[in-house]
């Protein structure tokens, strides 16, 4: 799906977004006459020092404005890979634009992230993975890591690794493996108005409460992290 | 991987009175020991999960050896093994024993 | 090269004895075409080999350890190949692609040489698809000396730092070959080419007089160097401290060996680093470890720095150590100019008589003690190792350890006409990198040699030279051994857990450690478990640094900061 | 540099001398905390090993190659999680992440216990990179739930497989970092930007350049890290309780004061080529050198320069 369809199709009120260079920023008008901040990485590009300093500047910015959403609309590649990006300390403004979006959601602003096209690694991190409710649409093509650099590092065939994919969502690309994961919490229809499918969403909003490692185990692609981080957490709040 | 499994009879109990320790780090040339105390005081146990395949008479000579040597009485050993050398297992059985054996928890 | 002493003229019959002066000097006339001076300019360097060279020619391309006339070798490659071909290398190292390239591309035909570590897979493939004609792989001295007598080479292309105007070479620290090579071409009329890195007005010291040297050419880049006998102190694990304690306890303690040369593997580097801990606790300083024949290894800092060492000599230097061996010139050879002097011919002569000791590593050990490095697919060459580790039979000065070494072998014999033993100490761990064992039943090197048709399997040391061996398992004295299965049980008793380990006939094992010729960890009062990288004076390239006081600067490869 | 080897080695003589880069996860643990006060959440005799490496016919670890509990620094309570950088590179996966997550929630929910995180890691696990990265994800999201709540969470840097990937990010979310010269901090490790972008970009053998870009040096001139320390355990504890006592509240000042750190950064350095350039401009008069500078004299340096993150992280 090209950005300019997804906004015309989640916006029918009207919006001012606008990609520039690959950082998409503008505001829009929802069915309910909330004005949502919406930010993201289009046209595949690299999130780099320079891309997310600007994201985080905007949500940033709009934590003034009451209670209404936030949208990270996602196509990105990965992380920026350059020695400059690296030697300024990359993983600080990464670090940065994901806590500004935790900040907002825990405090107000929901966010709600839209992965429609590519995304990897640290910006995927820094992006949807930091939001609230991460949505996924049909055209969405994640992969944390890319089965060629996978083959080169474990020594095994793209083919066997492909078959080995089969059995289970852990390492595998794809937007079906990361809603087994937990990580992706609903994929949309693109064929019908995502703005009635916003606006459902907007509707019946999860707590804050990070539960992603129960919808993971719910979902049977995460079968121990939910109980593991729950038995240490009961075994440490003992020390009380 | 490869599984592999060792049963003997000891001399006597091992020192000490920790239940448990832990020796070693799984990476490539190396291996984890986990040493319990839960036999009964003449019999000690090992467990092997070893990354490398077929070398199952080699560990049968380390661990007589080491059980000769060390007299484990109640231990049970289990190993994650990368691939390590006899010489490097030997040793790092040989910790695990030191370990437990010594005071503490 | 046998050619007719006698020429005609005006009908009368001479006798002429200078035909090789004659035929250089034409060479030299022809190559001065291309030159101002002695100075021919680098994209000439071709030319100057088309010039110069005769095919068949006998020509060294000086490949050392660490120096590479890898320029000079460039040029080479690209010569005509109907005015340049057939040539025999006869050079030490082969070490650069471009040094077989030569072979492949018919330049070159056959090789006479000593050691091919960087090349060793493909020099094997090449010698099983007869792309190569093999005289011989030498040890370094044994090709040097043929050089003086069968092997003298027509031209010689030789790298050095800097020449000035007349061609005074300095060689810089890596001084290695070069001496040996020019002084064999030099006066048995061959002409000798130099790559330089820069040409300047006044040597710092000169390495090679001008008049040996015919042709300079200025190198756009330095020559490469690698760094070979750097070992990361990082690396060095609780299996070679404790093989390395067991050295240290149960040879260098009991012969006090003062004099000796290490190998280069990780176990030797963890010997250098216990000296100043764990000899010192044994109150061995001063009594071993004291004159080396060695490179300027960078592990054995801490234990010159703590006073160890008096005197070391150096076949070559090492990248990173030129600061410090200027400002430690009481331990090191340097010149005027305070620069490392090193040179291979003599430290070998120095650690083939002056040593009283070569410990090092292998890659196989038969039941005979037989060592190679040879795998059936490659083939490292020698070096200098065989004559480090081998018996000096024209020795006649006596020492402490050598005379030690003697008795131990024949206790029966008249103490005067009893000859001493060299200590050839082979030190590892049982088995090697992917589990591959030390100890082997049959060496790679006679299938490799029945493969290749060689008259001799290639052989680093032979048994009968062999002394001792140490592995984790602990040392065995095969000098004490008074037969061939007594001897095949002490290798078995050392071998461990590999399958001639498992082989071996444990009431002569046990025999034999009643009577010391195999001494376990326990019976050298060594606690396994005590073998800890705390022991070691140094745990890492930036403690070397640091013991160095900021003067060694390890290469970028080697560097975590 | 010269370790006497008594065996064993006095308590407080080993937390001084041992080098916290070669130690394994639990000797640092061990020996960062008050002796004998750690106490271990899920051991590896429970043996809660990845499910997924049997996938993949490779080893477990008995702890996936981290430790989590609670114990005692200065006599205060800490929790504690290390990672072990030797076990597939530290790297997370699910059981590896959820035990950070459970013990940053316990954090969360106390409010008063501050978190040491010793990084020792390559990022995500490749054979289970959906769920490494989801936990990584869900540690950020943690991390700031439990610092919005009162609790510091310290990040110690300095083992040897670094603080990559995710493990940079989630290093980006902490209250503060102490960082010693080997410690590296970055996204893309040296290999992946060479693979990727060529040995022009970045050659990834080239060490000194790989350390003055990513190392514990440069992070700390730059502000990134609070505190430099020597390699010793003893080093990295008094930063830790150095920086537990520095450590104010969090709030959206801080983030408000993150943004403009970050974007002073990028005005001041952005188009310097090397951190060379990026030294020298700081004023440092010889910027070549500082690699090479003892950790003392770097020390007073980086202090003089006094960039630091302190109330804009």
């Amino acid at each position: 799906m090209t950005l300019d369809k997804m906004l015309a199709s989640l916006f029918p009120n009207g919006h001012d977004v606008k990609n520039d260079n690959g950082v998409i920023f503008g505001s829009a008008t929802l069915r309910s006459g909330a004005n949502a901040l919406v930010i993201g990485v289009a046209d595949r590009t690299a999130v780099g020092v320079d891309e997310a300093i600007r994201l985080s500047g905007y949500v940033l910015n709009s934590l003034a404005q009451g209670s209404d959403p936030i949208l990270v609309l996602v196509d990105s590649d990965s992380q920026r890979m350059s020695k400059r990006d690296e030697m300024l300390g990359l993983n600080e403004y990464l670090a940065h634009l994901a806590k500004s979006l935790i900040y907002a959601d825990m405090h107000g602003r929901p966010t709600i992230g839209l992965l429609y096209g590519h995304s990897a690694a640290g910006a995927l991190l820094a992006t949807g993975l930091a939001t609230r409710v991460l949505v996924g649409l049909p055209s969405a093509e994640p992969a944390v890591m890319d089965l060629p650099s996978m083959a080169r590092v474990t020594k095994l065939s793209i083919e066997a690794l492909q078959e080995k994919a089969k059995s289970t969502p852990v390492f595998a690309p794809g937007l079906s493996n990361l809603a087994r994961m937990g990580a992706v919490q609903i994929t949309w229809n693109d064929a019908v108005s995502l703005a009635d499918q916003l606006e459902a969403l907007l509707g019946s909003l999860p707590s804050p409460h990070d539960r992603r490692d129960a919808l993971g185990k719910e979902r049977g692609g995460r079968l121990k992290a939910a109980d593991i981080a729950e038995r240490v957490r009961e075994l440490a709040l003992q020390t009380q | 991987m490869e599984d592999l499994s060792f049963q003997h009879k000891a001399r006597g109990r091992a020192g000490g009175t920790r239940r448990s320790a832990i020796i070693g780090v799984v990476a490539s040339g190396n291996l984890e020991v986990l040493v319990e105390r839960v036999l009964p005081d003449a019999e000690c146990q090992l467990e092997i999960k070893t990354a490398a395949v077929g070398f199952g008479p080699v560990w049968d000579a380390v661990v007589a050896d080491f059980v000769e040597r060390y007299s484990p009485g109640g231990l049970k050993f289990s190993v994650n093994d990368g691939g390590a050398r006899p010489d490097t297992v030997s040793l790092r059985l040989a910790q695990a024993v030191r370990l437990i054996e010594e005071d503490g928890q | 090269m046998l050619m007719s002493r006698n020429t005609e003229t005006n009908g009368r019959t001479v006798t002429t004895w200078q035909h090789q002066r004659a035929a250089r000097d034409a060479r030299l006339e022809a190559g001065s075409r291309l030159a101002r001076g002695k100075i021919v300019e680098a994209h000439d360097a071709t030319r100057l080999m088309e010039a110069v060279i005769r095919p068949g020619d006998r020509v060294c391309l000086e490949g050392d350890n660490q120096k590479q006339a890898d320029l000079l070798s460039t040029a080479l490659l690209a010569v005509d190949l109907t005015e340049v071909n057939d040539l025999h290398m006869v050079q030490s190292g082969v070490v650069l692609p471009e040094h077989l390239d030569l072979f492949d591309r018919g330049v070159a035909k056959k090789l006479d040489y000593a050691y091919s570590g960087p090349q060793s897979a493909r020099i094997a493939q090449m010698l099983f698809d007869g792309k190569i004609e093999l005289g011989a792989i030498h040890t370094y001295l044994e090709l040097f000396a043929r050089y003086f007598i069968d092997l003298t080479p027509h031209v010689a292309l030789i790298a050095a730092v800097s020449a000035d105007r007349e061609g005074n070479l300095f060689t810089g620290p890596n001084t290695e070959d070069t001496p040996t090579v020019v002084e064999a071409t030099a006066f048995k009329d061959g002409v000798v080419i130099a790559q330089v890195n820069e040409i300047i007005e006044k040597v710092p010291r000169v390495d090679i007089p001008a008049d040996r040297v015919h042709f300079i050419i200025k190198s756009d880049k330095p020559f490469f160097v690698e760094p070979l006998f750097t070992r990361d102190p990082a690396a060095i694990t609780e299996g070679q401290i404790l093989t390395a304690m067991l050295a240290i306890k149960g040879i260098y303690a009991p012969y006090g060996v003062q004099r000796l040369n290490h190998g280069i593997g990780f176990s030797t580097a963890a010997i250098e680093l216990l000296l100043p801990t764990y000899g010192e606790k044994l109150g061995l300083k001063g009594k071993i470890a004291s004159h080396f024949a060695l490179n300027p290894h960078p592990a054995l800092i801490p234990a010159i720095e703590s006073g160890w060492v008096q005197q070391i000599h150096s076949f070559g230097s090492e990248v990173g150590m030129d600061d410090y061996i200027r400002a430690r010139s009481d331990i090191y050879f340097t010149g005027p100019d305070g620069s490392l002097r090193s040179n291979r011919a003599f430290c070998q002569t120095a650690g083939l008589y002056a040593c009283d000791m070569f410990i090092g590593s292998t890659l196989q050990i038969d039941l005979q003690g037989n060592s190679s490095t040879v795998t059936t697919s490659r083939i490292a060459g020698f070096g200098g190792a065989p004559n480090m580790g081998a018996d000096a039979r024209g020795r006649r000065h006596p020492s402490g350890p050598w005379l030690k070494a003697g008795a131990e072998a024949d206790p029966d014999k008249s103490a005067f006409l009893r000859r001493g033993r060299k200590l050839v100490v082979q030190i590892g761990e049982t088995f090697g990198d992917k589990n591959v064992p030390l100890f082997v039943e049959k060496l790679d090197a006679l299938e490799l040699a029945e493969k290749l048709n060689l008259d001799l399997a290639p052989i680093m040391i032979y048994g009968d030279d062999v002394t001792h061996i140490v592995t984790e398992e602990g040392v065995a004295n095969l000098l004490l051994c008074r037969s061939d299965a007594e001897r095949e049980q002490a290798i078995r008793g050392v071998a461990g857990y590999t399958e001639v380990g498992r082989g071996r006939d444990r009431n002569a094992v046990a025999q034999l450690r009643e009577r010391g010729v195999i001494r376990r960890p326990e019976d050298l009062g060594i606690n396994p478990l005590d073998a800890d990288r705390s022991m070691l004076a140094a745990r890492s390239i930036k403690d070397l640094v640091r013991w160095s006081g900021g003067l060694y600067a390890p290469p970028s490869k080697f560097r975590n900061w | 540099m010269t370790a006497p080897f008594k065996q064993p080695l006095q308590s407080a003589e080993r937390v001084r001398t041992t080098s916290f880069y070669e130690a394994s996860a639990r000797t640092r643990v061990e020996l960062l905390l008050d002796a004998g006060s750690f106490v271990e959440f899920i051991g590896p005799e429970m043996r809660e090993v990845s499910p997924h490496l049997k996938i993949f016919d490779l080893p477990e670890q008995f702890d996936d190659g981290i430790v989590v509990g609670r114990g005692r620094l200065d006599g205060s309570p800490v929790f504690v999680a290390a990672q072990e950088g030797r076990f597939m590179g530290g790297a997370f996966g699910e059981v590896h992440g959820a035990k950070l997550i459970g013990l940053l929630r316990a954090a969360r929910d106390i409010t008063s216990i501050p978190v040491l995180i010793l990084f020792d890691t390559g990022g995500v696990r490749l054979q289970e990179a959906n769920a490494g990265e989801l936990a990584i994800a869900e540690i950020m999201r943690a991390v700031m739930e439990a610092r919005s709540a009162g609790a510091k969470v310290v990040g110690l840097i300095g083992g040897r497989s670094g603080c990559y990937g995710g493990g940079g990010l989630i290093a980006g979310c902490c209250s503060a970092l102490a960082v010693s010269e080997q410690g590296r901090i970055a996204v893309s490790g040296p290999e992946v930007i060479e693979t990727n972008r060529g040995v022009e970009e970045f050659d990834s053998r080239d060490r000194a350049l790989v350390w003055r870009t990513m190392g514990g040096k440069n992070r700390r001139l730059l502000g990134a890290a609070d505190v430099f320390t020597d390699d010793t355990v003893q080093g990295f504890r008094d930063a830790a309780v150095a920086l537990l006592g520095a450590i104010g509240p969090f709030g959206l000042d801080r983030l408000k004061a993150e943004q403009v750190r970050l974007a002073d950064r990028l005005r001041s350095f952005g188009t310097c080529a090397d951190a060379i350039d990026i030294w020298a401009a700081e004023g440092i008069a010889h910027a070549e050198q500082v690699p090479d500078l003892p950790a003392d004299q770097f020390i007073s340096l980086a202090n003089q320069i006094g960039r630091t993150s302190r109330d804009a992280r």
